[in-house]
């Protein structure tokens, strides 16, 4: 414990320096996560400036009702490590699937790292609320949105981490079962970031807790609060598969020739041009892909409701009514109050023609 | 009591209605291109005169009578009635600055057929009252006289004794079971006597079988002008009843524009009923005469020479090609105006607004557009086919001080027509 | 039962890209750096991360760079390969973590890669290191005593 | 709760469905009141067909008559760029042709989508030029009235917003998606109660037109 106060106490350059990081480990460590942050590289003198004087925030990690595909995803991060993250970044006192600590004592754990830190911690929420029942969804006996309201109550700003957190996700999809909410919709009073992606990408949430440990302070946001730097341009606008809807080349199934040559995702429902997020640069899997380099469009997971944006296999603007169903009754009703309309018409004309008087020449003037 | 009511004049618009006239209102999106083919624009550059918009009260019983929408916007306070002091407002644009030339209907984007609609509007304009006090007067005369201009038989008869003291030729009247009966004009008959002259010649040398009849000589008719079926239909029946007492085949309609659209297109429908005979213009029977060898001509116009194309002849009645086949023959310097034929304009006398005593100022205004198409071709002499163009092409000329003879197209033949000796 | 040679076999088409056509505008990119490098001394670093390469278009880069005739192991915190490719001036810098996963790969227009360059606190730190081996009996002196 | 994404939904959903029943309904009894009305028979002999010159004019009418181009250039132009311009971006950008044949099974090749932008933005000018001709050239603007205004802005503003969200000038992305698609709604449910409707009811005049004419003769 005398171990971790000291190492808390500790910045960055002198935690690394004692571990017997060189200067060019440590500039190295700073160009991988100035690029994880996708920060031009001009910028990593800065962050090494600023990193040589980190100190290790306090991290509290909650998670709600989620799939641990968030945990998951950030277990594969790389370029920090997670282990580098945790015991060089920051300080992960509270994440009850990955400590070892359970029951009592991981609830002691939190309250002591939060009263230790009060207005410094970062809490990161994974997972959606639920409003509806409190039952829905406790961890030892503490309702989601207790837990939540009491750990944010001092933090100095949460992070969203998934879709769920960020939107409300999967839980909140219609009909909504459990009311569940995103950490948005409770929390007003702190700064909220979302890190939206169902799971979001691993760099990208340990970027955005690698902007709060170097610069202190949160990266700048999009309307949806979502951190503009990862979330900046749509992945239809950075896919390497663009110049292909551009000329109109579409695969029309997913084992045809259009396909098999690459060509854009588009028809087969890719929701590339609404969704934005990383993933085209930054890919997954330590650069290996992403799911359009893999062959199929992009589900559009860091946007709000996209589990009942119409479809995974649809295309983003296209009516999801019948249409020519629909038409053909609409034309046969129309022509039907067509007919009925021309035919009004007419006896609007035969009444006019039945009251007509013959002009003659004694009828040209206006009758005085 | 009779005489025109505001009631009789809607009630006459919504009789006119038909779906030609409402795919046109339908269509219009007041582009403005039929205002650059009105020479009432052209020449006053004043936007009222823009076609389309001549016919506003008659759009707005359309908008209100004969669309579901428009019904709605009525019952919601959204329209604007049809009043007195609208067609009081009007009636200036759609007699005074139209002369149901139909030029607007050649270049309308959507096809509107403008000056269909408005020689329509008329019938209702006619039965609320307001029409010019010169068309009404000629409609009258032409109702209980037999002529626009007054002329009675004897006046006819005078003339006629003229050119057979003058030619030796016998002017057939009345004769039964002739081929052809010849319609004249007032304005033929009282000004331009050498038409009867040219036709008797010319029938005689082609050996044509034709009469004038004394019960039915005049051609014109008020009533087309004035824009009312009923005046027109009494005028047109004269016709008819007259050409089928002497059972001929054909009716030769005169050098006069609206007489050929009034006993040509709109006749059979104003009585209801194909006619037992044909009606033919003088130029085309000339040109089959021609065709068919029967005229000869001799000699051709030393002058320089255009041809006026008469809008009801040519634009509006079909008469393309014949005025030019006679033409060739006895011209050797003849030259077309930059628009001609069916896209010429209009000498502005028109649809009526000669008859229109008021019209004048305006009349002699837009005369102007004639003037400058004759400018820039340098010709000594314009020919036409139509009485009425070519009284208001003289005054026009006379007005702008410019020294051009005016002749008729059939005058032309049968100066230069080969005539057998006896 | 069907046999294996009964089931159709589709050929595949001969006009897959090999790469999509991302490498050109990055050689574009390190000319105008190469330029700036020869007029202006001033040094140009491309975060190959940033780019949206589709599958092949990093090797496609990579093959028309070339290798040149210096590479460098870099042993810190993993081990990274710098190289100079076939355009001197042109060096690629590939950095990998300790378990082997790459973690930057950079395009550097310069002479000298700056990481490889000796810190001048590390000069500093060397003398004293150096120092401390030639003279195991003195304590608390340095090889900076002249300043 | 409305999000983008709902109210994205719900245009091209419940949105599109409404706009579509007053838009065919509209149409087909605009359509019909036109036509039932029907035309008397004609007594007088013909001296020439209808139905040829009749379709002959549907098609000559597309282009101007020398003499009135020559007097309004403007209009003719401009009319040409934004009819043209607008056609175009409707039916040769690649999504639209995959919205059609999503829902009518319909397709045909696109051209490039920054093709189609160059043309979008040519349009749009054109169509802000044709607007000041409106506002300011006399005839246009004695003639004009509200609905000439109103028919502009619903033109106009599909075309707008198809360019900004083609630009994504607008975030988030399925707001300004939903603004383009609500925009063809607001177009397409206004369109039968407007003079919008001479994109159907132009053959139908110019048949007339040119039928009248050439039964006379006269090719219109």
């Amino acid at each position: 414990m005398a171990d971790h106060m000291k190492r808390f106490r500790q910045t960055l350059g002198e935690s690394l320096r004692e571990r017997g990081v060189s200067r060019r480990g440590f500039l190295k460590y700073c160009t991988a996560t100035a690029s994880m942050m996708a920060l031009p590289p001009t910028m990593v003198p800065a962050v090494a400036a600023a990193l040589e004087k980190a100190k290790r925030p306090s991290v509290i990690w909650l998670s709600f009702q989620e799939c641990t595909g968030c945990t998951e995803s950030i277990t594969r991060s790389h370029s920090p490590s997670l282990e580098n993250l945790i015991f060089d970044h920051i300080s992960l006192d509270y994440h009850h699937t990955l400590q070892v600590a359970s029951g009592d004592a991981a609830e002691a754990a939190r309250e002591a790292a939060m009263h230790e830190n009060e207005g410094k911690y970062l809490v990161v929420v994974d997972g959606s609320i639920p409003l509806g029942n409190p039952g829905f969804s406790t961890i030892a006996g503490i309702s989601n949105l207790q837990m939540m309201e009491e750990t944010v109550a001092g933090a100095a700003a949460v992070i969203a981490v998934g879709s769920c957190a960020a939107f409300g996700g999967l839980p909140q999809a219609n009909p909504n079962p459990t009311g569940a909410a995103s950490v948005s919709d409770i929390v007003h009073d702190k700064p909220v970031v979302n890190v939206s992606g169902c799971p979001p990408i691993p760099t990208v949430i340990t970027g955005v807790l690698a902007h709060f440990l170097t610069f202190g302070s949160l990266p700048e946001l999009d309307a949806l609060g979502r951190p503009m730097v990862f979330y900046g341009q749509s992945i239809h606008d950075r896919c390497y598969r663009r110049p292909f809807y551009d000329k109109g080349l579409f695969a029309e199934t997913f084992d045809d020739e259009g396909a098999r040559k690459g060509w854009c995702l588009y028809r087969l429902g890719c929701k590339g041009p609404m969704a934005y997020n990383a993933c085209a640069t930054t890919k997954w899997n330590q650069g290996v892909s992403w799911p359009v380099e893999s062959g199929h469009g992009c589900l559009g997971c860091s946007e709000p409701d996209f589990w009942d944006a119409g479809g995974f296999y649809n295309a983003l603007s296209i009516p999801d009514s019948d249409i020519i169903r629909n038409a053909g009754i609409v034309t046969a009703a129309g022509v039907a109050l067509g007919a009925a309309a021309g035919a009004l018409n007419r006896s609007t004309r035969a009444k006019a023609a039945a009251k007509h008087e013959t002009v003659t020449i004694d009828d040209l003037d206006r009758k005085s | 009591m009779s005489g025109a009511t505001l009631e009789r004049g809607l009630n006459a618009f919504r009789e006119q209605m038909n779906a030609p006239i409402a795919s046109f209102f339908s269509s219009c999106v007041n582009c403005g291109m039929c205002a650059e083919a009105c020479l009432f624009y052209t020449e006053t550059e004043d936007p009222k005169y823009t076609p389309i918009n001549k016919l506003e009260p008659f759009r707005r019983v359309w908008e209100q009578e004969y669309t579901l929408w428009g019904k709605l916007k009525s019952m919601i306070g959204l329209t604007e009635p049809v009043t007195d002091e609208l067609l009081a407002e009007w009636e200036e644009l759609i007699y005074d600055g139209c002369t149901l030339c139909g030029r607007c209907s050649m270049v309308c984007p959507v096809g509107n057929d403008i000056s269909y609609m408005i020689r329509r509007a008329r019938e209702g304009f006619v039965a609320a009252g307001y029409a010019p006090e010169g068309i009404k007067g000629a409609s009258r005369r032409a109702v209980t006289i037999g002529s626009p201009m007054g002329v009675k038989l004897p006046a006819l008869q005078a003339q006629i004794k003229h050119v057979e003291a003058d030619t030796g030729l016998t002017i057939p009247i009345d004769v039964e079971g002739a081929d052809y009966m010849a319609l004249l004009s007032s304005m033929e008959i009282m000004n331009f006597p050498e038409y009867l002259e040219a036709l008797g010649r010319i029938f005689k040398q082609a050996g044509v079988s034709w009469t004038i009849s004394s019960e039915a000589f005049e051609a014109t008719n008020s009533g087309i002008q004035i824009g009312s079926s009923d005046i027109a239909r009494v005028l047109v029946s004269r016709v008819v009843s007259a050409a089928e007492k002497l059972k001929v085949k054909y009716v030769i309609s005169p050098e006069c524009g609206h007489a050929y659209t009034a006993i040509r297109w709109e006749g059979p429908n104003l009585i209801g009923r194909p006619y037992d005979f044909k009606v033919v213009h003088i130029l085309e029977l000339l040109d089959e005469l021609r065709a068919s060898g029967r005229i000869k001509t001799e000699g051709t116009e030393e002058d320089r020479l255009t041809f006026h194309d008469p809008c009801q002849i040519v634009r509006k009645g079909g008469v393309l090609e014949q005025p030019r086949n006679l033409l060739e023959m006895v011209t050797s310097d003849y030259v077309d105006m930059t628009d001609h034929r069916e896209m010429n304009w209009c000498c502005g006398g028109g649809g009526g607004v000669s008859a229109n005593e008021r019209a004048e100022e305006l009349r002699i205004k837009v005369f102007k557009r004639k003037k400058s198409q004759l400018d820039e071709l340098n010709v000594d002499t314009l020919v036409t086919a139509c009485a009425n163009c070519r009284l208001i092409i003289e005054e026009g000329l006379e007005e702008y001080r410019m020294e051009m003879p005016v002749v008729g197209l059939t005058e032309v033949i049968a100066e230069h027509l080969v005539e057998d000796k006896e | 039962m069907q046999k294996l040679q009964d089931i159709a076999v589709r050929v595949e088409s001969k006009d897959v890209p090999l790469n999509h056509s991302n490498a050109t505008p990055i050689l574009h990119e390190i000319h105008h750096a190469l330029q700036r490098l020869a007029t202006q001394q001033e040094t140009t670093t491309i975060d190959l991360r940033a780019i949206p390469f589709g599958p092949g278009d990093e090797e496609d880069l990579l093959n028309r760079l070339g290798t040149g005739e210096v590479q460098i192991e870099l042993d810190s915190l993993g081990t990274s390969k710098l190289w100079e490719t076939a355009f001197s001036g042109v060096w690629i810098i590939d950095h990998r973590n300790a378990e082997g996963e790459r973690v930057a790969l950079q395009i550097e227009v310069t002479r000298v890669p700056e990481i490889i360059q000796t810190h001048p606190d590390d000069v500093t730190d060397s003398l004293q290191l150096l120092d401390n081996q030639l003279n195991p009996n003195r304590t608390e002196t340095s090889g900076l005593r002249e300043e | 709760m409305t999000t983008p994404t709902d109210f994205l939904l719900w245009v091209r959903g419940p949105g599109f469905d409404i706009a579509l029943v007053v838009f065919i309904l509209g149409v087909i009894i605009r359509l019909l009141e036109v036509l039932v009305l029907g035309r008397k028979h004609d007594y007088s002999e013909p001296r020439g067909g209808e139905l040829g010159p009749g379709l002959k004019t549907v098609v000559t009418r597309t282009l101007p008559e020398t003499g009135s181009f020559k007097r309004a250039p403007f209009t003719v132009i401009g009319g040409y760029i934004w009819h043209i311009g607008f056609f175009i971006s409707l039916f040769l950008f690649v999504p639209h042709i995959e919205l059609i044949n999503a829902t009518l099974g319909l397709s045909w090749p696109g051209i490039a989508s920054n093709l189609v932008d160059a043309v979008a933005a040519v349009t749009i000018v054109t169509l802000i030029a044709m607007l000041f001709s409106r506002l300011t050239h006399p005839v246009k603007r004695y003639l004009s009235g509200p609905e000439d205004y109103l028919t502009w802005l619903v033109t106009f503003l599909p075309m707008l917003t198809g360019y900004l969200a083609y630009h994504r000038m607008i975030d988030p992305y399925p707001l300004v998606l939903g603004l383009h698609i609500l925009s063809v709604e607001v177009l397409m449910i206004v369109f039968p109660f407007t003079k919008l409707m001479h994109a159907f009811t132009f053959f139908i005049a110019r048949w007339y037109n040119g039928a009248m004419s050439g039964r006379r003769g006269v090719q219109s």
